[in-house]
């Protein structure tokens, strides 16, 4: 029975890496996703096969009532909404992670080990700061709490001080069995889950959601280390690695390290760094939806950046539209993504997918960078550092050595967005005051309508 | 006999090379979907939660029993939602094919 | 408890999943190198042959033990001639660098 | 101690994972080499350390002998002679598992598990197979025994019922504990490693030594799963891939598939489809050494196509001495490397690391391919099947559908061989043929030296 139930785990196991290989190509994504819920499936009813006297009323309950609110958060969050809706979910997973442990401190039946002490409290405290972590991550995306970045004097010093005194409650529980003891070290956990993330900004939470991704693999990693169970070992370790792979990822397209982003502070040393270069009102040429319209439809080639405003005016619809319009009368259209553009990975692939775009439209930055020199106008919405020439050319700019997308080689540039105003680095952006650039101003999808009915007309 | 926890730290670190490459191999188009599906897989915790759910001394409604069906129900909104919003964005991609 | 075997197994699985992963991340130019360290990798059956070479119940020179010295003999060649000729052709691919 | 020699084996396990990882750039891969090294210092150490009441003299002995033969044979080989030298080693690992198992047997201190059993009767057999074919292998390419594939009526019959017999004395062996139905197992497997490969032609051995590098990597894993023991399940997975992985890739750029390789008799096949494409005698240029040199010392660039005859003649240390006199002389030489030229996955790699050409002179396949229209003279050094075009053109060629190198795009082909005869695959070749192209006979070094001498003149 045990032996069954053990190779049952790592058939599970197995199905969970595959589902991640299957995310290497779109063909096979769809494949992979279907392994991991089989995978689901045969560790859950495994579960239930070596339970010695489940309550099965109880579990019964709980799990359809998360496949309830699972399931409808499932079909009715927006795309856009993806950020929050990820970050929601760890804190998910953070919480059941510190439930799992506590209900195990209580378990009357069973005696832990001093390895499973240790491993009952890593699980524990990194759970509870991945629970508290997540819910300020989620309420600063979501707009609920304000994406300020908080910080006052001591801040470090305190981080530390409740760090060793939630260390110092772990060893007390160990050495003295005290519950009271387990239960302040998770309490001390959940606020130390609050005092790290205050100090950063609202901006930086997409690198902070993926670390806390990474997190909660560990977490569950932790616990299955307890419960000497491959299959949660396995599955952390895999989430584990894909969100610190991810949070890598993230920081090098932002040329930034990842201790800049938790120590926090980006928005105030970035402004700084933009006021220096300025030097008195520059200028600009704007133009109507109509004059950009007029423009693309007698292009041979238009190159188009999505970016975050994108996302956030939900355009891409209206944008698929326009793109196929310009292809009916013989335009070639292209997307250009920046591998960092909006405020998750992938972001601007996935709006674009929903879209309808099709898929040999939409080129990597490496695949197209080679291409701008030779294109005639490039439609810009809602994007601003991913474009922005002094990564390249301004070596004082905190962006300097990003990798960007060289919209600035075309032959025309046309900006859509609803002001002069900065994007996500906090900087100016030289491209807007090119002799070849025409500024639209006003909400992308407003402004796409309007180009929809300048090609019709 | 050595102990489970090494056999556990085997595992471990092998798990960690898996993912570390599989995760490496993402194309970067699907990002977004492999955040949603590592939601769902980090719901496995699950599997700690149930060996909570038991008869503890012959009587069923312990704390204990009830802490890990509240962590039930947690993980299982990450299993649902987090499986079903990979398919609902992995559909889109698909319809791009045509 | 856990048959050992199936710990194994579940090594074993994880194990492909590595080599897999990392030998298709070889540089086709270092293939041939590839070929020769594997030699000497797979010269870890040593540990195997010294197992057998112990003193049973008081005789050190038994079928055992000679099968298994020339067991370490064989694999031990593996190593040494694997190692140093990885080495002999990567110095050279160095030397290139210059 | 158990926990500390398992924790070891586990350290030395991911030291083998990081020398393969290493390999993945020259430049990291002799640190690679080193870590691999380290590993198994910690692994056979740690066996000391856990091993009760061991035969200190024997294994010392043993092992000294070893190091002395090993590093002999790896401190005298021809890069030349790495497939021989290859084969030869796998055969020892074949041989070890089998002296390991079969010591196991006599042991008279342990009890095998029946789980134990089934592990020796597997490792065994695939350590003895292995061992006989390797040895084969190594004759057929070293030149001892004749490379002629041996076939005969019935074969595959007579392998079936050998494999039947040697599970069937498995299975004897398994139920009686006898050791004799034990050896005769082992006996037949020593018999089947043998008729299993002389029916493969000499020319495919190189797909057999690696698919013979597969089994001794699954071999020590099994002896792994006997003796429980980590190190040697990874080690041994790691080592079963790569040899798969690399047969995969040969059978792939030769555009064949695994089973007909393993079935042998390509010559024959092949050898059919080539006299198909002929008709009467064909009419191609020669011309003499000096020519060729006169005609690369005026060109603009240069490129060396290196395949098996430059391996067998040893000429690289020539060649790349003449491509230095041309660097000399203005020209722009570069080489373009087939994934199989030669007859071992990056064989010609290493014969011009060998000859200490730089790094960035030597191309891949696919960076190369695009530039032969560009090429002013493209120099073939005992190559043949890599540079054929009926792979591109000829749909009943047996080789059509192979990725070849597109040399005959180039404004002038050089090709140095011996005479006109065939290649690995048995075929003519168009390429000989064209008005652009200058046949230039001989051995390839005689040659080389002879286009030295030309350029320097
Ligand atoms: N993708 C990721 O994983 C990730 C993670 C962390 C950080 N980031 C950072 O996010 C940035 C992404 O670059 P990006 O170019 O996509 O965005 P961005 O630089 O933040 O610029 C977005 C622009 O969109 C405009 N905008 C906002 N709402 C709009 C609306 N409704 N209609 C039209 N325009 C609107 C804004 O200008 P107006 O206010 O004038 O309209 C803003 O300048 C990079 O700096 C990157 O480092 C990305
Ligand atoms: N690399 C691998 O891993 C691998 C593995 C298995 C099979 N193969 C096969 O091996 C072949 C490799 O192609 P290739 O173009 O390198 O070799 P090839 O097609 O076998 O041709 C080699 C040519 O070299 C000439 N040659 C032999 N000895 C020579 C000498 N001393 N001096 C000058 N020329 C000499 C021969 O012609 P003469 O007799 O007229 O001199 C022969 O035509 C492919 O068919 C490939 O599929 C490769």
């Amino acid at each position: 029975m045990a032996n069954i139930s053990a190779v049952l785990y790592l058939v599970a196991a197995v199905l969970f890496i595959l589902a991640l290989k299957g995310l290497s190509s779109p063909v096979t994504a769809l494949r992979g996703n279907k392994f991991g819920i089989i995978g689901m499936v045969i560790a859950v009813g495994t579960t239930f096969m070596i339970m010695d006297k489940p309550v099965l009323g109880l579990i019964a309950a709980a799990i359809i009532g998360g496949a309830v609110i699972g399931g409808w958060k499932a079909k009715t969050v927006e795309m856009t909404g993806m950020p929050e809706l990820v970050a929601a979910m760890h804190s998910l997973v953070g919480l059941s992670a510190v439930l799992i442990a506590v209900a195990a401190i209580f378990h009357t039946g069973v005696e832990h080990t001093p390895v499973q002490k240790v491993e009952l409290f890593i699980g524990a405290f990194i759970g509870a700061i991945t629970f508290t972590a997540s819910v300020i991550a989620y309420g600063k995306l979501s707009g609920r709490f304000g994406s300020k970045a908080v910080s006052f004097n001591g801040q470090h010093l305190l981080n530390l001080v409740l760090a060793l005194a939630m260390v110092g409650f772990g060893v007390a529980y160990f050495v003295t069995d005290s519950h009271a003891a387990f239960l302040l070290m998770v309490a001390i956990a959940l606020v130390l889950g609050v005092t790290l993330i205050i100090p950063i900004g609202g901006a930086d939470m997409p690198v902070v959601v993926s670390m806390l991704n990474s997190y909660s693999g560990w977490a569950a990693a932790g616990i299955g280390f307890t419960l000497n169970n491959p299959v949660l070992i396995i599955a952390g370790a895999c989430v584990g690695s894909s969100g610190a792979i991810l949070s890598y990822i993230m920081c090098k397209a932002m040329n930034r390290s990842i201790v800049s982003v938790l120590l926090g502070g980006f928005g105030a040393e970035a402004a700084a760094g933009g006021a220096a270069g300025d030097s008195g009102p520059k200028n600009y040429k704007s133009g109507s939806a109509e004059d950009a319209a007029f423009l693309m439809s007698n292009a041979d080639s238009v190159v188009i950046v999505p970016g975050y405003g994108l996302a956030v005016s939900r355009a891409q619809h209206a944008l698929q539209e326009f793109a196929e319009l310009l292809h009916e009368k013989g335009v070639t259209v292209r997307y250009a993504i920046h591998p960092v553009a909006g405020r998750m990975p992938g972001h601007m692939n996935v709006l674009l997918a929903e879209a309808e775009v099709p898929y040999e439209q939409v080129l990597e930055m490496e695949e197209i960078n080679s291409d701008f020199n030779n294109t005639d106008v490039v439609l810009v919405i809602g994007a601003n550092d991913v474009v922005n020439p002094a990564a390249q050319k301004d070596k004082s700019s905190p962006i300097y050595g990003m990798p960007i997308l060289e919209a600035h080689k075309a032959r025309t540039v046309i900006v859509v967005k609803r002001s002069m105003s900065v994007g996500y680095a906090g900087l100016d952006n030289e491209l807007f005051y090119m002799d070849k650039t025409m500024m639209v101003f006003g909400d992308a999808k407003k402004v796409v309508e309007d180009l929809v009915k300048g090609v019709v007309h | 006999m050595v102990d489970p926890f090494i056999a556990s730290l085997t595992v471990f670190v092998l798990a960690v090379f898996v993912g570390y490459h599989v995760v490496w191999n993402v194309t970067p188009a699907l990002h977004t979907p492999l955040m949603a599906v590592t939601n769902a897989i980090s719901g496995i915790i699950i599997v700690g939660a149930m060996l909570q759910v038991v008869d503890i001394n012959g009587s069923e409604i312990t704390l204990t029993s009830v802490l890990g069906t509240i962590g039930i129900f947690l993980a299982s909104i990450n299993i649902f939602g987090g499986f079903m919003v990979t398919q609902r964005m992995l559909d889109m991609f698909k319809k791009k094919k045509k």
